[in-house]
């Protein structure tokens, strides 16, 4: 059970935990509770851009900690970019980088993808709420 | 900086400094430093007489006798010597094995060594509290059953086993009975020969003794025949040929004087302990979604284990870990952690399972201790609750 | 009372105190008591690290990797691991074993219980200075020997085998090479990877760490393959499953910093002794009827073994044991004596077997402890010799 | 490796040991160097009566230790009497009550039984002498 210096920091602070409020929030979450790891993304969006961002997040420190700093990096990022491109830049960064600058072990690696698979439902429910 | 608070004793418990002194005695030149085993002259004499003075002390402090202590280097070892040498000594005459599935890995991954070599084995389910019924193992009983293996005090959850029932179920029987009494020592009365206990295994370091010595009690009273066993290790005769290697003169003392200061101690502290462990399952129930695992109306003082709903168990520790040491359900091997098997035997589901703490409670123990792990375990389990959004 | 002098260093070594003030710091509740399996918390990992360092400290002590350590309580349980590990995990592939008359009792009991079960063993027996030749090795290899166990250093008369020449041919038969190198450390040259050895048993207790402690280094390097074992005991997982118990952090630690002051104290400190045995040896000589063991050529400056002709051994000791504290051959374990069976492969006849004194010179070792010892051996075999009428 | 008082006194002095010189000295011996014990014992005899006694023995304590006990006790003995009665009656002890006095564990009272031997020779080298 050693972390490093950044998942540590930001699964302690977790700075962008909660949920938005509002008709214009989109949400996304992937995995399950019972499964030891979900899930979740609200997005305010504002002219395409991400203007804020939260998570919620039911996992081990390191899903906390990417969850938290994606949603944080995230903000700023314009939605049809992120979307037009193939799922892997999606992210604010790639899952192997992810996995690299948090020392992720590999045993855990699936968990990103579930950081991924929650990120890119909240940026479809926004691009299909914005589309209307 | 402060070190965490340590509630971690059934993992593994400080020395005593009464008996680190005594250990110091038997290593340097001016002390008992000689060989046990060296009979001509007086180095090994005197080494040898502590050997036989620390076999008095571990006897008398669980009803047996000085003969009927082998020495070993851990309750690992002796529950290995237990299982492995009772099954091959009498392989000709059965090969079924009765244990449970809430035992430890000490035990349980003998016994599936065994499996592998052609040995039935029967892993009994206790109820939910942790507890086995002596119907059960009665029932589970076969005309091949040559061992039963049940622990005494369990390590995660603290249940104990009613023994001496058991006792009486394989004597009538003719099975053996192996007990694993690692956790018991200083903890709950041990009455070797009163249970009707075949095999004892014993452990030092759980009860303010050193890491890497423990003994094999034998008996076979009550018995027309005493139990016998095949060695694990072989060499220079030493245990009268039941285990091989020089006896660690340091260790054995270690162990001995530990022994001998938990008897005395034990309704004491036991109920200090009671007290604390009390003062930390409310501060803890208090946050709702708490759950306690085991059975408390037959359980030792000394530990409490509880399953927090709605958190992820290795996030529960790492957020806890700077201020208080305590253990999941088992030491995780590898950096996925896995559900608490002794847990899922109790039929807690995975998350419950794996989200336990296991509190050790021990001779150092305080007050304090106990507020600070109920802040400390509140705070974490408040706010992953809602980073969850639970 | 002044204590006898101690010449019984091959028997067991006090602990160096430097070495009892570090295990004295992983004891007590201000030390690094922690169970180094403990993950969750930094009790344990303290424990762990200080275990991590023990195993780096022991590997460069003998020329190996860390990861070649498996932590055992001994060089017996080292032994056993080693021969009972290899021989049951390649069973199948065949079941013969070499080792010679002269070793250790560690090595030969597990080899007889390996020959209960099924095995054949040639036992070679060395020439009469107690040296093996390459070429009996190589003559009795066959074609399903799976394992070589061939001690380095005698513990009776400290000679030494070519460990080296041993180790090619292994290698090119395709078959294991066990060697017990309880005796070595500290007292010759010990290179585990450069020997070309797959297994080598290590204990602390005769080079100024604590009994009860000990390491099988395993390697396959230099093979297309790693050696594999089946391991003794069963639990934990610790050491990656080859042996299943706490690991003893005090212990480790002892071990480990005994064998890292070892090293370098070696030559200074073997030349320093050799000036002692030969002015031992020279004392022994002049009173006749004295018989060296063992080839000196090829010998460890630290033992000297001694027959006597003429004198009974078990008078011989009783003689001499309120002054000297020294061995005879090997330890009795029951009244009566019985010769050495080491001395007796070398072909000395009864007498000279049952009569030998083992002299094991150390650190603390001193011109005036050979004077006393030369004085005192001198005077008992006169007496003894005029008692008999010769 | 324990030997009561008495064995480690004896065994310490012996004061016994040695040989009797002259041509009226009688001698008898037992068992073989080496097979691990032999005894041999010297006798003085004047009127019928033990005078003096000596020994060796190479051997253990306990067979030095009751040799020479052996020795310093006959002393006075009258010879034909203790060869009269039965074997047993020979040495100044039995077997039985020596190996109890100078505590010898089991397996080594087979010994006691060669300086019996040993000192039976020596009386009836004296009967056979003294009757010529
Ligand atoms: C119930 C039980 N059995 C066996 C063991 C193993 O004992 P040791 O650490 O002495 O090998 C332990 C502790 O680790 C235990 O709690
Ligand atoms: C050559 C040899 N092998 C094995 C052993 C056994 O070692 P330990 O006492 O650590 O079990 C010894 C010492 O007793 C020894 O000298």
């Amino acid at each position: 059970m050693n972390y490093n210096a950044l998942t540590q920091r930001y699964f302690d602070a977790a700075p962008t935990a909660g949920v938005l409020e509002g008709t214009d929030v989109h949400r996304g979450a992937s995995g399950h509770r019972a499964q030891g790891t979900w899930v979740q993304f609200d997005l305010r969006i504002d002219a395409g851009i991400i203007r804020s961002a939260r998570f919620l997040c039911f996992g081990c420190p390191h899903t906390i900690a990417v969850s938290a700093w994606v949603a944080e990096q995230g903000v700023g990022t314009a939605l049809r970019a992120a979307l037009r491109a193939a799922s892997r830049a999606a992210l604010p960064e790639s899952v192997l980088d992810l996995s690299r600058r948090f020392a992720v072990p590999v045993e855990k690696r699936g968990r990103l993808l579930i950081i991924e698979d929650a990120w890119i439902a909240a940026l479809r429910c926004a691009a299909a709420q914005t589309a209307h | 900086m402060s070190r965490p608070v340590y509630l971690d004793y059934a993992a593994t418990t400080p020395v005593d400094p009464r008996v680190a002194a005594a250990m110091a005695q038997c290593l340097t030149a001016e002390g008992d430093f000689g060989n046990p085993a060296s009979a001509s002259h007086e180095y090994g004499e005197a080494a040898a007489a502590r050997v036989a003075k620390a076999r008095a002390q571990v006897a008398a402090a669980v009803g047996a006798e000085p003969q009927d202590v082998v020495w070993t280097s851990g309750a690992t070892e002796a529950n290995n010597l237990a299982i492995f040498g009772v099954a091959e000594y009498y392989r000709e005459q059965g090969r079924h094995i009765v244990t449970a599935r809430t035992e430890h890995k000490a035990v349980l991954d003998p016994c599936r060594e065994l499996e592998r070599r052609g040995w039935r084995v029967t892993y009994l389910v206790p109820d939910a509290g942790g507890i086995l019924r002596p119907e059960q193992i009665a029932a589970a009983l076969q005309p091949d059953t040559v061992l039963v293996s049940i622990m005494h005090v369990n390590n995660e959850i603290g249940v104990i086993q009613d023994i001496a029932a058991l006792g009486a179920i394989c004597a009538a029987h003719g099975a053996w009975l192996h007990v694993d009494a690692a956790q018991s020592v200083g903890k709950c009365a041990v009455a070797f020969a009163e249970f009707g206990v075949d095999l004892m295994s014993l452990s030092a370091h759980k009860v303010y003794g050193p890491k890497g010595v423990g003994a094999l009690l034998l008996s076979g009273r009550g018995r027309a025949e005493k139990v016998h066993l095949r060695a694990l290790q072989f060499g220079g005769g030493q245990e009268r040929g039941m285990r091989a290697g020089t006896v660690a003169t340091h260790q054995v003392v270690g162990m001995g004087l530990a022994f001998e200061m938990a008897a005395p101690a034990a309704p004491e502290e036991s109920q200090r302990i009671a007290g604390l462990r009390e003062q930390l399952w409310q501060g803890l129930a208090g946050l709702g979604g708490v759950f306690r695992n085991g059975d408390p109306r037959h359980s030792v003082p000394h530990v409490l284990n509880v399953s927090f709903a709605d958190v992820e168990g290795e996030s529960l520790l790492a957020a806890i870990r700077g201020q208080l040491a305590v253990s999941t359900g088992s030491a995780c091997t590898s950096a996925l952690q896995e559900p608490s098997y002794v847990l899922r035997a109790l039929g807690r589901d995975d998350q419950l399972s794996e989200s336990s703490l296991r509190f050790g409670l021990g001779r150092f123990s305080s007050e304090t201790d106990i507020e600070t792990a109920v802040a400390v375990v509140g705070g974490a389990v408040t706010r992953l609750r809602r980073v969850g959004g639970r």
